[in-house]
């Protein structure tokens, strides 16, 4: 078993096409997707056609997950209802994730 | 009739009606709730279905007919965003950003108070130009160009020009509708007897039914009315009025019929709530969505639906 | 036509057999599987467009035809639970919660089982009043709130009432219905002519497509019928016939048409599953879900869709 | 007509139209998608509602009329995936579970290029048999196990035939065409007049909603064309072009009309990409998606549609 | 990077207002709420049109996590098909979900 | 509180069936599933009516988790497009899941 970072981010809709193709950059080799509702702080979102939030995981080794995270926090956070975190996850056979 | 007498009969349209009763589902907090998947099904539909009509319609309107038109309707666009954007900067002392994501709202246009004048009309019996989709897509992009362009001026910001315009054209709404343009001019009108049943006849329903989802989004926005403030308030009304008048009178002038200068003027007077609230939060994040969506959503669109379009239908006698 | 004729064209009909594909899909365990999105959408649909229509036909009814008919209704929702609460207990020997929770089930009103019947008659064309949408929302909401009441008094407790009661008046399922009822009065034929392309033409393939999604969760619930035990499947088809009766007599009695007279039973003897189980499972948590969804679900909605309304129908005559 | 009227006749036709706007939309990146769930709602209602149609066209066709086109389709199923199988081995070099997955394919048939072809005869007011659905659910099955028993055998395999089976015949599209037709057949002509408003009239509406998100679909896959190589691409023109006039031919021994057969000649030319790729990969996960997806979504079925289609009705004329 | 916790309920549908609510009065200062499918110990759920679970995520402070575990273990676990856990995450700024 | 793993798979479509019998007989005690969106390093998925990836979540104890977790690894890494990590959990009353 290897020990990789789980980072999720959370954000409105119309970012999507951005942070994608913005994480393969930081060096994610994959992601999962979701579409989720949820509150926060800043509450309001684009628009009732751009839809709710997504949710996205993507599993990278720990340096990765630390650059994503500090991405995130300043391109994001001052304008964009955006949040990130990071979990332990251990994965078997975790090259392909490096 | 009176313009009392088209309020009346145009509040009590079942598309209204559900509007209302979209408001009151929120209002009071009833746990009906749209799924996503159904509003952009919706969504999918009327863009497709008002394009293919009008490509339709287009494919047998000779191109002199359209063309000065299609030139007012240009200038619709830019004109109506600089002159919003300079009220909003002046009087109303909104910051730059603000005013300029204001501006592309209210100079690009809302498709579904395009299909409310549409049924408005055709339940007076109101002849109006097959081609006036075209004018629905000419007017939905140049406004969200230049107010983007006032800002960036403003700001003193360059910018990624290109990948800005690509993503309008690009975007759905547009690429439904200009798509929907193209089939139906392609087609024409015994393509579009084909699909007829169902993206002719049942339109009203499904507009019925959209407009049901929309009073509980507008709904949702209400609370956000006392944090926009009076001024936003009355801009949402007094700006359509203008912004209509301005398209009625550019109608008759270009030579479109009395129902056709009613479309445009309404066009005109709508604000967008797909196009340019996606294209503002991507290209001015720092513009404070509490202002947009909710004058556009909350004030503009409901005043348009109730009141705007009677009053615009009524005020085109004084041009006819 | 004899009873039995009648089962077999009922059996016939598009709507039936595809409730039982849908069972066979699940038998089978096919990977069909309606998306929720589409059935929370079809729902929607039904529940506007028998509100719309009924409130269209209400619209050209005078308030003294419906006065009795009215109360009638009325009537029903009290009564019905309680009989049903007192058989349960007594004869099933049931817990006070799952009583309580059946009651309710049995006493409010199934909306799809509602437009069967009116499918049935329209084959059979048979007249009915078209104020009986407003019958559906009557009938709808007073069990629940009479069963709840026996179980709180019951076990002792208080509860907040006014907040059930508002969570019930602003559930989806009435809020659609009423709200559709109100837009089809207001807007009258001329409105709802308007949108009957969408609300009113494909109603009945609507329902076909409904009641595919409806055979696969009921043939879900087959299972749960070994562990509700055989009195709960007589209870779940004996009940109905009572209830069924009743209606019809308290239909031939306040001067509904035959046909209006079925219709009234029909709602009297179907079991709700969807209000009453939303209702139940926030302010009865302890009843067991196996019970009521099982008995409503699988036993007593294909009961009344396959054998249930052609038996009412035939019983109907018994009185007219 | 000359076949190249044809083509443009077909090319210019809502549908195929919404194909290509599909393939724009992911060409230019639009931000267009279609909910998942809208795209299942399109194919339940389409399976079935070419079921309804074909089974209540059953319901007045004798069985001696049947018959023969029955077998010759059933023949169809058996021959394509081992012709297919072995050109793939001989001439294209694939591996056994690539070839075997290409001929489960090929040897399968597409709903919707089904619809697309019936589309097509009505537009020319081509009469064709009513229970060609019926083939349509006879040549679903057949070649996707030959195909799977060619590979076991030819990699020496066992595997849990019973398993696979019903797993193919509970599987939903065929649950849907089966059901449907079961359905209409049972419910014949009268029932399906009740559902036509939903199930018949906005049928072409659907299809052109459906391609146009087939259309993006298809495109996503181009990338892979350079992948999947020259020869599949030939493959997946030529092998069509060569079972669409087998089709053709068998239709006209068997006594179909020539409408008739042109929609046989088409079924046996379209690759499946429902039923055949969830089969392959539970089945032989070994095989690339990319040879089977890429050949049957990306090269045949819009080459089928655009120009196939107009080309089997025009070879027609060779046998009738 | 400051570690909170991520508790995750799951829960029927038809508890979805009541339990956002509680989660408010609880501390916490945001959610992200997804639908999804499930089986457990339970199984049967209100109806069908209230459709599937709800699988609620919410970062808070360890203290406000024990605080809603604790509160949905009392209040939830005998009537209804609830489940929560928590899992310690990193986030950048905690500040917004103090 | 009690410690237990929580285990993620994201698979396609096709192998919720299959998937969902396996997990039972590996000791599961329940699941929730969410359909998700998703680019890895294998890409192709089975149809597009399959529709889109499957992540199932399931809370597990230690020994469970790693039975799974390698269990997936053997029979799926080779020709499917499926990922399985795995996240320390804590959860309350943690009976029901073992
Ligand atoms: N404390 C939290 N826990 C879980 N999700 C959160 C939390 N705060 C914010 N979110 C999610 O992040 C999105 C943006 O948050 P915000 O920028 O605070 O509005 C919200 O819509 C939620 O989906
Ligand atoms: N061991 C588990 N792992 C993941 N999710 C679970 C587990 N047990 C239950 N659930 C979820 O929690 C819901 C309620 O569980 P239960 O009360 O056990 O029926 C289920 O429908 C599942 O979505
Ligand atoms: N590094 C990753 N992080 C998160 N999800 C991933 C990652 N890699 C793959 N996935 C998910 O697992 C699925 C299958 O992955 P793959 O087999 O690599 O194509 C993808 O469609 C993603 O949803
Ligand atoms: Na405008
Ligand atoms: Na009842
Ligand atoms: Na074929």
């Amino acid at each position: 078993m290897q020990k990789l970072k789980l980072v999720t981010i959370v954000a409105e809709a119309v970012l999507e096409e951005r942070l994608l193709r913005e994480l393969r950059h930081l060096g994610a080799r994959g992601y999962t997707l979701v579409m989720a509702r949820g509150e926060g702080t800043r509450g309001v979102h684009a628009s009732s056609w751009e839809g709710p939030n997504l949710r996205i995981e993507t599993l990278v080794a720990p340096e990765v997950a630390e650059r994503i995270m500090t991405y995130v926090a300043d391109h994001y956070f001052a304008d964009y209802a955006v949040i990130v975190y990071s979990i332990d996850a251990e994965v078997i056979r975790g090259e392909k994730y490096l | 009739m009176t313009i009392l007498d088209l309020v009346r009969l145009n509040l009590l349209s079942p598309m209204v009606l559900a509007f209302v009763l979209g408001g009151i589902a929120t209002l009071v907090r009833s746990d009906l709730k749209f799924p996503e998947e159904l509003y952009v099904g919706l969504s999918i539909y009327l863009l497709l279905a008002i394009g293919l009509k009008g490509g339709a319609a287009l494919s047998e309107t000779p191109f002199s007919v359209i063309l000065w038109p299609a030139l007012a309707t240009l200038a619709l666009g830019v004109l109506i965003p600089i002159v919003a954007y300079v009220i909003l900067r002046r009087l109303g002392r909104f910051e730059i950003a603000d005013a300029a994501a204001l501006a592309a709202h209210y100079g690009s246009v809302s498709a579904v108070t395009f299909a409310a004048v549409q049924t408005f009309l055709e339940a007076l019996k109101v002849p109006y130009e097959g081609f006036t989709p075209t004018l629905v897509a000419l007017l939905e992009v140049p406004a969200i160009i230049v107010a983007l362009l006032i800002a960036r001026v403003a700001m003193g910001q360059g910018g990624n020009w290109g990948e800005l315009i690509h993503e309008l054209l690009a975007s759905k709404s547009i690429l439904l509708l200009l798509g929907g343009l193209l089939i139906g001019f392609l087609a024409g009108q015994s393509g579009l007897k084909q699909v007829a049943p169902l993206f002719v006849d049942p339109f009203k329903g499904v507009l019925t039914l959209f407009l049901l989802e929309m009073g509980m989004v507008a709904a949702r926005r209400l609370g956000d009315l006392r944090k926009v403030g009076l001024f936003l308030v009355a801009f949402g009304i007094l700006m359509p009025i203008a912004s209509g008048t301005a398209g009625i009178w550019l109608g008759s002038l270009t030579g479109l019929s009395s129902g056709g200068a009613v479309v445009l003027g309404t066009l005109a007077a709508s604000a967008s709530y797909i196009a340019a609230p996606a294209a503002v939060r991507i290209a001015l994040p720092q513009a404070n969505p509490s202002f947009y969506l909710t004058a556009s959503l909350a004030i503009t669109f409901p005043f348009n639906l109730a009141i705007g379009i009677p009053l615009y239908y009524g005020l085109s006698n004084l041009f006819y």
